[in-house]
């Protein structure tokens, strides 16, 4: 990959940042120059502080020491206002948020247009705007209807959006935070891509990730944080996977890897399930899982994965077709049924459905077993017990928190689907449903996923994996099935397919095509 | 630029200090109408302390008027702890009282240990299917709660009027609006001879003990608070979202019909439509200024009792306009409500220069 | 004598017609030097009785009030003060030791305005606007019913009540919607049915106070109120310490002075104004007595 | 049924259901500028009482009927500052400060009043606007008096529908606007300032409710009495769900309480004898939940509606 100029002027630097968020320390004295034309990967664990110094950059919060110095047209390196989003703007940063900024109720092109314009203007010029972003599309291959509400787009869309916005805006220093998180292996292609060429074109770029793959590929550059603190800054070259692990982490890690299966009876049936109306919707779908395997199931996001996991967790009834565990018909049941029935469910966004971010650590290990008789007594809660287990539970998961009575809100995201995976899995269950189980996670946290994983499949349950990467996919499955607009392929043993072929399916090439 | 940041717990001190200051900051502020009135400003606290708390007779009315606020304050709480916004606590206490009177006026006769315990029933039931309707539309059809709650104080009141003149006027009332007496068997007890206190004070602190137990110590309420904080979570774990919102709804109901059965069958003896001087309304503000704590309501009911009491008080005294006491409630309520932030958070003045940042 | 201590609870503020004559009765003996005076308004039901102790505890001499909606409670509070004297607004009898009671008893002059106004229609619909049925309300409209088809048997009335006391933009809408169905004179019980016969150059017929300077040309007749008889016979009985809990609702009656009635005669036929003349002199000799039906009246169209 | 047929056939039963509706269109705009932006104003029934109170007390001291519309939208957006100052910056919670800020403007209007007028026997009156006669439009047969025959702040209130509805889908200002009230973070990411942006729609908002009240008391009355919202305010805070948040809707909605009510009135006097007066008085509410009934499931709720917004805070 063509390295920019080792002269190239230094477009940002950040001088010495500290911020600090009562006792904790996220960001710790940390230098970072970046150039023109240059692709920086910046990465760390969970909870690291990549995130807040990128949002100090681009003044959403104020750091506590230190400053932010960029050069404005190519000049002199000059201070930054702190705390001034609209300051980083005009100087020519963009950002692309780890969780999207877009108003769902605007199109398009008024999201793109949003601040950009005075609001004293008596008329939005909207035509002037879309020629300008015809022209931008047709350059950066980031194209997007422009009409169209953002609420109605996928997320590859809303990325593009989201990178969009910032090219409007004339962006030279492009900041994006975990922007590949959500896509799918293709559109990661596309994105990491169009990246490069916006960078041959003079654009400094930072962008956070956790796949270390990707990063290897796409950057020039490459900083390490560790609690806080930079470790590393490297250029990738001289990178390779395990030595940035060790460096994120800390200490060696350990590779995951599959044994061989012993794959029991059929546990787990869907018989031609259909739910759900809109294009979120999943039509006569059927599934078999057995004890003791993964079925992973492949697809790109907004392909009905949400709506069955939905309608597995009890939370969606299907219109049609059967659901049965063992000889129980759960159809029509509820996620209390699923729970009682042995079913563990691990859902895609934690922080909506995994947790209740406003209670304690030890009511989110109690929450699924609220009822059962080692919570509660007659109706009163026995607190003495439920703290004594999230203790346990703690122990066991390595779950890092100021104790159990700290609101789990508090928590980072791996430490998060800690807590999720201890409550479920804890009962030993039948059937595991994991959706999306390592999204947003460190390798550590990771690694720590598929471990348990593995554990409940060696345990003997059956468990589906419902993921958008590959490489997990691949690495944990017995058998995966490819969901395309509803509707799921047989599951085929994993031996016998490739990336290749998986990706072809997975953009809806039919399966006959394939073969 | 301001900016907040949230604290950890409180140390009793700093909460003692922020209280003393709101309450200063209310003083001085209602002084404002005060001095515009031409009354002297010193004289006019000293009454209004006099009006509230300076004698038994004040005091048990101010606790009088305290045992409603209670009452539509816990309503308001423990629906507001499930995010089921109940803005209709005053029809709720229309119910309430309507329900205590068709019942408590021959509809069955009795001992006063049958009658008055089925009065009370009866308004807390009716209180509770009053919200159950708005919690159903919600769970069941997704419509707005704040908006049907508050849209059937109207309807309830309207209602109210209606079997007033008709079914449930009473015959021998020169035909105004009211219904018949509540039977003395059926009457909540006075507390005290001669003073209007009455039972429904020890309703209403009992019932705050209940809602405080029920929310901090049992599974129900365990699955209101999560249900509050995070529905889509709640419902993922198995909780019966639905369930537990129509739990909270009648709760609710029957905390703001409890609040109707004291007034009228405490209080009054008799319902007529200008029953409640927006106590459904007000124990809104309660619950708020209790931060939705079932035993803060009963704090916050006794400031705002004192407050009303002792203004009006105060006002009759020096002759002044009597619309002062709603005013100074007012102040006083937008004081305190600044001040409990001053407790949630910690506030900095974030100014541009970093250097002066580290500087604090 | 030093002037005695008179407090007045109010449960609506002072402008609403009803209260505001006994205000400015009161108001009156204060600028005569008889008496101090002080007032709550819009007293809140809850709140009446204790406004009540505070002013007896205050040692007032005179309590004047409505009791409509507190009758038991008022009644309890009154015997617990026997040394001050209470004056209530009541449709009860007067109670032992120290409760007077008095009403608005003003239904033979609205009988009067009534027969005005059953001469002058034209349309013979005549649009009655209300606050709430109650006896108070009921009995002026029945009575100025009664007037008005004692003239002219074929008037017809429409009528409706805004179920509020307050709400002028209301009663004026439900005044025009008279007017849509051809009324050309309304009685105007509440504040904005004038307005609209105003607006829409038709006549009105005023209840408790006059009001024909703010509406002149509109303000057909009115039956007036007068508190000063009843409010006057208190103050003298409580300063002689004669004070007894008597009846004092006849003292509203046109024979004492406490009610009036008064006619626009440019508006009137000579004849209609002459009839009701008559008929006054007949009532204030005792030889006519107009009926009190305090049953809520309907529409009859 | 003749006979309602005729209530519909005639022009004034138009006129008054637009006159009855105007203070509802003044609020419902109002109420709908400050949750678009994402903030619930239960303030609305003070906000009207301040409104009718100061906007009637300019022109009674001799500040002239516009000088008068001018100060009530003042008094409106002081006390919508107070709201937005409460729940922007503050974050406190939306409802108990809204119905703080209606105890304070109610109390505080009456207060005024009643200091600055102990001894008015009767409601002191002021000369208040009257219909318009406008050429030739209000001579037109039927539509003449049912549309032209109005008081220039009916006019007013049209005039607002028009241009909220222009600015909040037309303007930059409108777009960020309705991104605030979605999503906040959207809004600071573009470097615009949430609670600025949040605080101007608040005061804006508040400042057109306050109109709504002073309609009552300059154009369809023309004296203050206490109590004399009686409510209004709050059936603004339904219509705007009604509404889903849509000026057009808004004014849709409101014309059509307006005609409610004006159809009732006048239905009472033709059944009045057979069915109680509340039945017809409660007709407008329960149409009301039951149109929220079946907008319900259609509506797109401005998403971060009573969702204070903190910079920086997790
Ligand atoms: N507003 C805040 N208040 C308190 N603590 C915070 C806040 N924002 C971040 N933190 C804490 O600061 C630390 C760094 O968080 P940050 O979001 O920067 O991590 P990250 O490296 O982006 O992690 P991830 O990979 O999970 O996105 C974490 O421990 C987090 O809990
Ligand atoms: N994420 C959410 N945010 C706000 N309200 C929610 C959310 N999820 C559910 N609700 C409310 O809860 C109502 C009930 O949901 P639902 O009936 O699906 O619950 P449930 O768990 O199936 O309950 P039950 O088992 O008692 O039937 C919904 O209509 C909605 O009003
Ligand atoms: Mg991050
Ligand atoms: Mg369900």
């Amino acid at each position: 990959m063509a390295l920019p100029a080792k002269d190239a002027p230094v477009l940002l630097r950040l001088d010495g940042i500290t911020k600090r968020f009562g006792a904790l320390t996220a960001n710790d004295g940390v230098y970072l120059d970046l150039r023109q034309g240059e692709i920086l990967a910046l990465l760390g664990e969970n909870g690291a502080g990549k995130t807040t110094l990128m949002n100090i950059l681009f003044g959403h919060y104020v750091a506590d020491e230190g400053s932010v110095l960029v050069s404005r047209d190519g000049g002199e390196l000059a201070q930054l206002e702190p705390g001034s989003p609209h300051a980083a703007l005009d100087a020519g940063i963009g950002m692309v948020h780890q969780h999207f900024t877009l108003a769902e109720n605007l199109s398009v092109l008024d999201n793109i247009l949003l601040g950009t314009e005075k609001l004293s203007a008596l008329k939005s010029a909207r035509a002037p705007a879309r020629r300008k972003l015809a022209d931008l599309m047709t350059r950066s291959g980031l194209t997007v209807g422009l009409d169209m509400r953002v609420s109605q787009l996928s997320v590859g869309e809303k990325q593009r959006v989201e990178i969009l916005k910032a090219l409007y805006r004339n962006a030279r220093v492009l900041v994006l935070d975990e922007p590949t998180a959500v896509l799918t292996p293709q559109e990661s292609d596309t994105l990491f891509a169009i990246l490069k060429k916006l960078a041959a074109a003079g654009l400094g770029i930072v962008f956070i990730s956790h796949k270390l793959a990707e990063v290897m590929a796409a950057s020039h550059r490459i900083a390490v944080l560790r609690g806080g603190a930079k470790v590393a800054d490297l250029p990738t070259s001289q990178c390779d996977q395990r030595q940035l692990a060790e460096l994120m982490v800390g200490h060696e890690v350990s590779e995951t890897v599959r044994g061989a299966g012993a794959p029991g009876d059929t546990l787990f049936v869907l018989t031609g399930v259909s739910a759900g109306e809109s294009r979120e919707s999943i039509r006569d779908v059927n599934l078999e899982l057995r004890s003791g395997e993964i079925l992973g199931i492949a697809g790109v996001s907004g392909n009905g994965q949400t709506m069955l996991a939905r309608v597995i967790s009890g939370l969606e009834t299907p219109v049609a077709g059967s659901m049965r565990l063992g000889d129980r018909a759960l159809t029509h049941a509820n996620a209390r049924t699923m729970i009682d029935a042995g079913l563990a469910r691990i859902p895609e966004d934690r922080h909506r459905d995994g947790i209740v971010g406003a209670m304690t650590v030890s009511e989110n290990l109690a929450i699924e077993a609220i009822r059962k008789p080692e919570s509660q007594r007659f109706g009163l809660l026995r607190f003495a017990a439920m703290r004594d287990k999230a203790k346990a539970m703690i122990d066991a998961y390595d779950i890092r928190c100021q104790g159990e009575d700290s609101p789990a809100r508090l928590l980072s995201g791996g430490n998060i689907q800690k807590i999720v995976l201890a409550r479920t899995l804890e009962g030993e269950p039948k059937v595991v449903l994991a959706a999306q189980p390592s999204r947003g996670l460190d390798v550590g946290a990771t690694s720590e996923v598929y471990r348990r994983l593995l554990d409940a499949r060696a345990r003997g349950a059956g468990v589906l994996l419902i993921s958008e990467d590959l490489d997990e996919l691949m690495r944990l499955s017995d058998r995966i099935a490819v969901i395309h607009r509803g509707h799921l392929s047989a599951a085929e043993p994993t031996e016998t397919l490739d990336r290749g072929t998986l990706g072809l399916r997975m953009a809806g090439h039919t399966m006959e095509a394939a073969e | 630029m301001i900016r907040f940041e949230p604290r950890g717990p409180v140390a009793v001190s700093r909460m003692i200090g922020v209280s003393v200051t709101a309450a200063l900051a209310a003083l001085i502020l209602a002084a404002i109408p005060m001095l515009f009135a031409g009354l002297s400003v010193f004289d006019a606290y000293g009454l209004m302390i006099k009006g509230a708390w300076g004698s038994m007779f004040a005091f048990t009315e101010m606790l009088t008027r305290a045992a409603p606020l209670i009452l539509t304050g816990l309503a308001a709480a423990v629906a507001f702890r499930a995010k089921l916004w109940n803005i209709g606590a005053e029809g709720q206490l229309y119910a309430g009282a309507l329900a205590a009177v068709a019942v408590g006026t021959g509809l069955i006769s009795g001992p006063s240990f049958v009658l008055v315990p089925a009065v009370i029933l009866a308004g807390a039931l009716a209180g509770g299917l009053v919200m159950l309707v708005p919690t159903l539309l919600k769970t069941r059809l997704g419509v707005d709660e704040v908006v049907t709650t508050l849209l059937l104080n109207f309807v309830i009141l309207l209602f109210v009027q209606m079997m007033l003149e008709g079914p449930m006027q009473d015959p021998m009332g020169m035909g105004w609006p009211q219904s018949e007496p509540i039977l003395d068997e059926a009457a909540l007890p006075k507390l005290m001879d001669r003073m209007r206190i009455h039972w429904g004070l020890v309703i209403a602190l009992a019932a705050s003990l209940g809602v405080y137990f029920l929310l901090k110590r049992t599974v129900w309420g365990f699955e209101i608070r999560a249900v509050g904080e995070n529905a889509a979570a709640a419902r993922h774990a198995g909780i019966p979202v639905t369930a537990t919102f129509v739990r909270v709804g009648l709760l609710s109901g029957a905390l703001a019909g409890l609040a109707g059965v004291g007034e009228v069958a405490g209080l009054k003896g008799y319902l007529t439509a200008d029953l409640s001087p927006g106590f459904g309304y007000s124990g809104i503000v309660v619950a708020m200024l209790a931060g939705l704590s079932p035993i803060g309501v009963v704090f916050a009911a006794l400031f705002i009792a004192s407050i009303f009491v002792g203004a009006d008080s105060m006002s009759r005294a020096t002759g002044v306009s009597n619309y002062l006491a709603d005013l100074i409630v007012a102040i006083s309520l937008l004081c305190v409500l600044v001040s409990g932030l001053f407790l949630r958070f910690r506030i900095r003045l974030a100014t541009s220069s970093p250097a002066q940042e580290t500087a604090k | 004598a030093d002037p005695i201590k008179v407090a007045a609870i109010y449960t609506v503020p002072v402008e609403q017609q009803w209260v505001s004559r006994i205000d400015k009765a009161l108001k009156a003996a204060q600028e005569r030097g008889d008496i101090t005076y002080t007032f709550s308004e819009n007293v809140a039901n809850t709140d009446y009785e204790r406004v009540m102790r505070e002013y007896a505890e205050q040692g007032m001499d005179l309590v004047v009030g409505e009791a409509f909606a507190v009758e038991r409670a008022a009644r309890k509070v009154a015997a617990e003060y026997p040394e001050t004297a209470f004056l209530m607004g009541s449709s009860f009898g007067p109670a032992q030791p120290n409760f007077a009671v008095f009403d608005n008893w003003i239904h033979e002059p609205s009988y009067l305005s009534g027969m005005i106004a059953g001469a002058t229609t034209k349309s013979n619909i005549i649009g009655m606007v209300g606050g709430y049925a109650i006896p108070e309300v009921n009995r002026l409209m029945n009575a100025f019913m009664e007037g008005a088809t004692s003239v002219n048997p074929d008037v017809k009335f429409l009528v409706t009540f805004i179920n509020s006391w307050y709400d002028p933009p209301k009663a004026k809408e439900s005044a025009f919607a008279m007017i849509d169905k051809g009324a050309d004179i309304l009685y105007a019980e509440r504040f904005g049915v004038s307005d609209a016969a105003k607006e829409k150059g038709i006549l009105a017929i005023g209840n408790v106070i006059d009001t024909s300077d703010d509406y002149p040309g509109t303000i057909l007749s009115s039956a007036l109120w007068h508190m000063e008889p009843t409010v006057d016979r208190a103050i003298d009985a409580v300063v002689s310490e004669e004070f007894e809990p008597a009846d004092y609702g006849p003292y509203s009656f046109m024979s004492y002075g406490g009610g009036s009635f008064i006619v626009d005669e440019s508006l009137a036929p000579a004849d209609a104004v002459e009839a009701a003349k008559a008929k006054e002199a007949e009532i204030n000799d005792g030889l006519f007595r107009v009926n009190v039906n305090d049953s809520e009246p309907k529409s009859t169209m | 049924m003749s006979d309602i047929l005729e209530i519909f056939m005639s022009a004034s039963f138009w006129a008054a259901a637009i006159r009855i509706a105007t203070p509802l269109i003044f609020g419902v705009i109002g109420a709908l500028i400050c949750e678009r932006a994402g903030v619930l104003n239960l303030g609305i029934e003070g906000i009207f009482t301040a409104g009718a109170m100061a906007g009637w007390m300019a022109v009674w001291l001799g500040a002239g009927l516009w000088g008068g519309v001018l100060v009530a939208a003042l008094t409106g957006g002081f006390f919508g500052l107070i709201h937005a100052v409460l729940t922007v910056p503050l974050g406190l919670s939306q409802h108990v400060s809204g119905i703080g800020v209606t105890l304070f403007a109610t109390s505080l209007s009456y207060f005024i009043y009643r200091t600055a007028l102990p001894d008015v026997a009767s409601p002191p009156r002021i000369e208040a606007f009257q219909p318009l006669d406008i050429p030739v439009l209000s001579d037109l047969p039927f539509l003449g008096p049912a549309l032209f025959q109005q008081t220039p702040l009916t006019f007013l209130a049209l005039f607002l529908v028009a241009a909220t509805a222009y600015v909040l889908y037309r303007t930059p200002l409108g777009l960020a606007i309705q991104a605030v009230g979605d999503n906040p973070a959207a809004v600071e990411s573009q470097g615009l300032s949430v609670y600025g942006l949040r605080i101007g729609a608040i005061v804006a908002g508040s400042a057109i409710m306050a109109l709504g009240g002073a309609f009552l008391t300059m154009s369809a009355f023309d004296a203050f009495f206490f109590g004399m919202v009686n409510g209004r305010g709050w059936i603004c805070i339904a219509l705007t769900v009604f509404a889903s948040w849509r000026p057009g809707k808004a004014l849709l909605g409101a014309l059509l309480f307006g005609a409610f009510d004006a159809f009732q009135v006048r239905l009472q006097t033709e059944v009045g004898s057979f069915i109680p007066g509340q039945m017809f008085l409660m007709m407008p509410y329960i149409l009301s939940i039951a149109a929220l009934i079946v907008v319900a499931r259609r509506t797109d709720y401005p998403r971060a509606l009573l969702v204070p917004y903190f910079k920086g805070q997790r």
